[in-house]
């Protein structure tokens, strides 16, 4: 299934709630505030880095070019614009938002 | 999985405090009027959300409605697969017993009350997630 | 494939709306179906036309108005979060006796019962909030 | 003393607009006085007179207005939040072409430089907020 | 000077934000979804006895009630109405809220 | 405190990241109404606030105005005390140089260009806060 946060794991625990019950094979999107979780270098980046090892991650890459973030991405995450965005809600069957 | 006239699997998933943000509330709202449409329906309080289900609620002094009372009415909507994170409880200092006792009468097998309340952990929310069809954020 | 799209928080605040506009105008520009976007939360609030944004920032509430007129889009504000933040159709002007009404062209005010069937009717509901 | 109030979100989706009217109405009880209650960002919202909330529900612009006519409260809409979020007063839908005007009794809506000054004449500012 | 907190612990970092500089002899009030911050038996209730040890630490009594918590607060938590927020801001020569 | 023409010290506590919500750019546009005050204004930016003083901002992907060359229009309205937790950036992974260089003329020096941005820790940030008339809060 497919996973959606829009909230910055330094803001709040939306993200840690997600990784705690986004099962092996699951996908995660980051979109608005939550491409934040997606960064190399941060407090963040080794739960991340555990969660590529079984779960593909997304990153809305118009959040992080907002951000002026898209450059210090951790490896292994995908770049998806909202036509990916839409082909991953397409491809799940189903969808569950971390608001 | 649209399948004309089949029934769905619903899941309402409420990880709010109550209060503080009318999400809850409002989140209360849909379950009630969704109840009418006959699916197969669950709630699955986490994270903060498990404060919405705390008995002895007392609204007075801040001036709001206290809605907490609607959850007992759930059961007679046919609503009784409340889920609820242990483990989102044990890390409030919470146990079943500061909840509301939420029960249900089973027409098959007498009307015989049952708890509505499930503690489930992570691997069951997990799953619990996968199974569904539609889910609610609030 | 039939999408459903709820908004749980108003224009300009979140981004909530701004990202389930790009969602909803990708998604009919791949050809998929939007059975309806439901408007609830502060998220009614996507739909008065009494706002007058800044020229040199997005329209939110026209964007919404016109992707509905382009596509047959069902905007739907719910009927209590409505009353509760102040969306006004000219049926609620007359039996609130408001001074005017303030729902922008496309949108229309409906009962909870059309997320539950959006829910129920769409392949997929997405969930756009705070 | 002399207090000023800050408040930036709407009513009913956040607790702020309640905390600060009972702020408000406790310090006023106490004898102080507040020299501006100032709504921001979705806090303009909290001026509009076109909600009909529920019977059973705190009707939250209705008391900010009773507040201010019963103790002289200055009830300040920022002019920008307002035009982003469709709090229209009359002068504001003659000049945008509105249906009507939704600036509820004893609110008014001003610029910017009425929050900083109340920061400035207040003795202390208090901020409500998301 | 006073901080006011209004955020659960558990859902967004504005109350460790908040006791990592908040001076000894300051005042804490936790209001509206804060007041979580101040229960005893949570994840929470060791930072908070730490920052009880050298600052105030006050919890607005209307919304404890209202969340059904009065009954759990830590010991050495100030109970005040709003008569009594009103004091705290009159009292102290500073306010910072910690949205 | 409140004494009539006495400079207040004014202080704008930012730590919310930008575009995800509007309060960085409102917070952005009461620091420039603020500045025709003539008072003793500092920013402080910590938390994901400090998200909003990034550099290489391009908003044109999501459609939203990119306000971020505004910061640096800062100097001229001789608002240059701007104070950014370094705590804050380094388990942000970021340094200084990720930030925009913001700077501002010194009359008193002949006009020599300064650097507004000053990397505080813990204690001068409980120092700055306790030293302030109004804290703004967004």
């Amino acid at each position: 299934m497919l996973h959606i946060v829009n909230k910055s794991p330094f803001a709040t625990t939306a993200l840690a709630s997600c990784l705690r019950v986004a099962k092996p094979g699951s996908t995660i999107l980051l979109i608005e505030d939550g491409v934040y979780g997606a960064l190399d270098g941060t407090r963040n980046s080794d739960a991340m880095r555990e969660a590529l090892a079984d779960r593909t991650v997304c990153v809305l890459g118009a959040d992080a070019a907002a951000r002026g973030v898209a450059d210090k991405l951790l490896d292994g995450i995908d770049v998806v614009d909202y036509d990916g965005f839409v082909d991953l809600v397409a491809a799940d069957d189903g969808v569950q938002s971390w608001l | 999985m649209s399948e004309a006239g089949a029934t769905k699997k619903l899941l309402y998933v409420n990880r709010k405090a109550p209060y503080g943000t009318i999400y809850a509330w409002e989140s209360l709202e849909v379950v009630l009027i969704g109840a009418a449409f006959e699916q197969d329906v669950s709630l699955l309080f986490m994270d903060d959300g498990v404060y919405q289900l705390v008995k002895g609620m007392d609204t007075k002094g801040i001036g709001m409605k206290n809605f907490s009372p609607t959850y007992s009415a759930l059961g007679d909507y046919d609503v009784n697969k409340i889920y609820v994170d242990e483990d989102a409880l044990a890390e409030r200092g919470l146990a079943l017993d500061d909840l509301q006792h939420l029960v249900w009468e089973d027409e098959n097998e007498d009307w015989a009350e049952k708890d509505s309340i499930h503690l489930v952990g992570r691997d069951e929310i997990a799953d619990l997630l996968e199974q569904q069809d539609v889910i609610f954020n609030f | 494939m039939k999408f459903g799209i709820m908004v749980n928080e108003g224009p300009y605040t979140h981004q909530a709306s701004d990202s389930a506009y790009h969602f909803a105008k990708a998604a009919l520009a791949k050809g998929h179906e939007i059975f309806r976007v439901f408007f609830y939360h502060d998220g009614v609030q996507n739909g008065t036309d009494f706002t007058t944004p800044p020229q040199d920032d997005r329209n939110v509430v026209k964007r919404w108005s016109e992707l509905a007129e382009a596509h047959g889009l069902d905007l739907v504000l719910c009927v209590a979060a409505a009353q509760r933040r102040g969306l006004v159709d000219e049926e609620e002007q007359k039996r609130h006796g408001k001074s005017g009404h303030n729902v922008a062209p496309g949108f229309r005010i409906s009962g909870l019962g059309q997320l539950i069937e959006a829910g129920i009717q769409a392949d997929r509901l997405v969930v756009f909030g705070d």
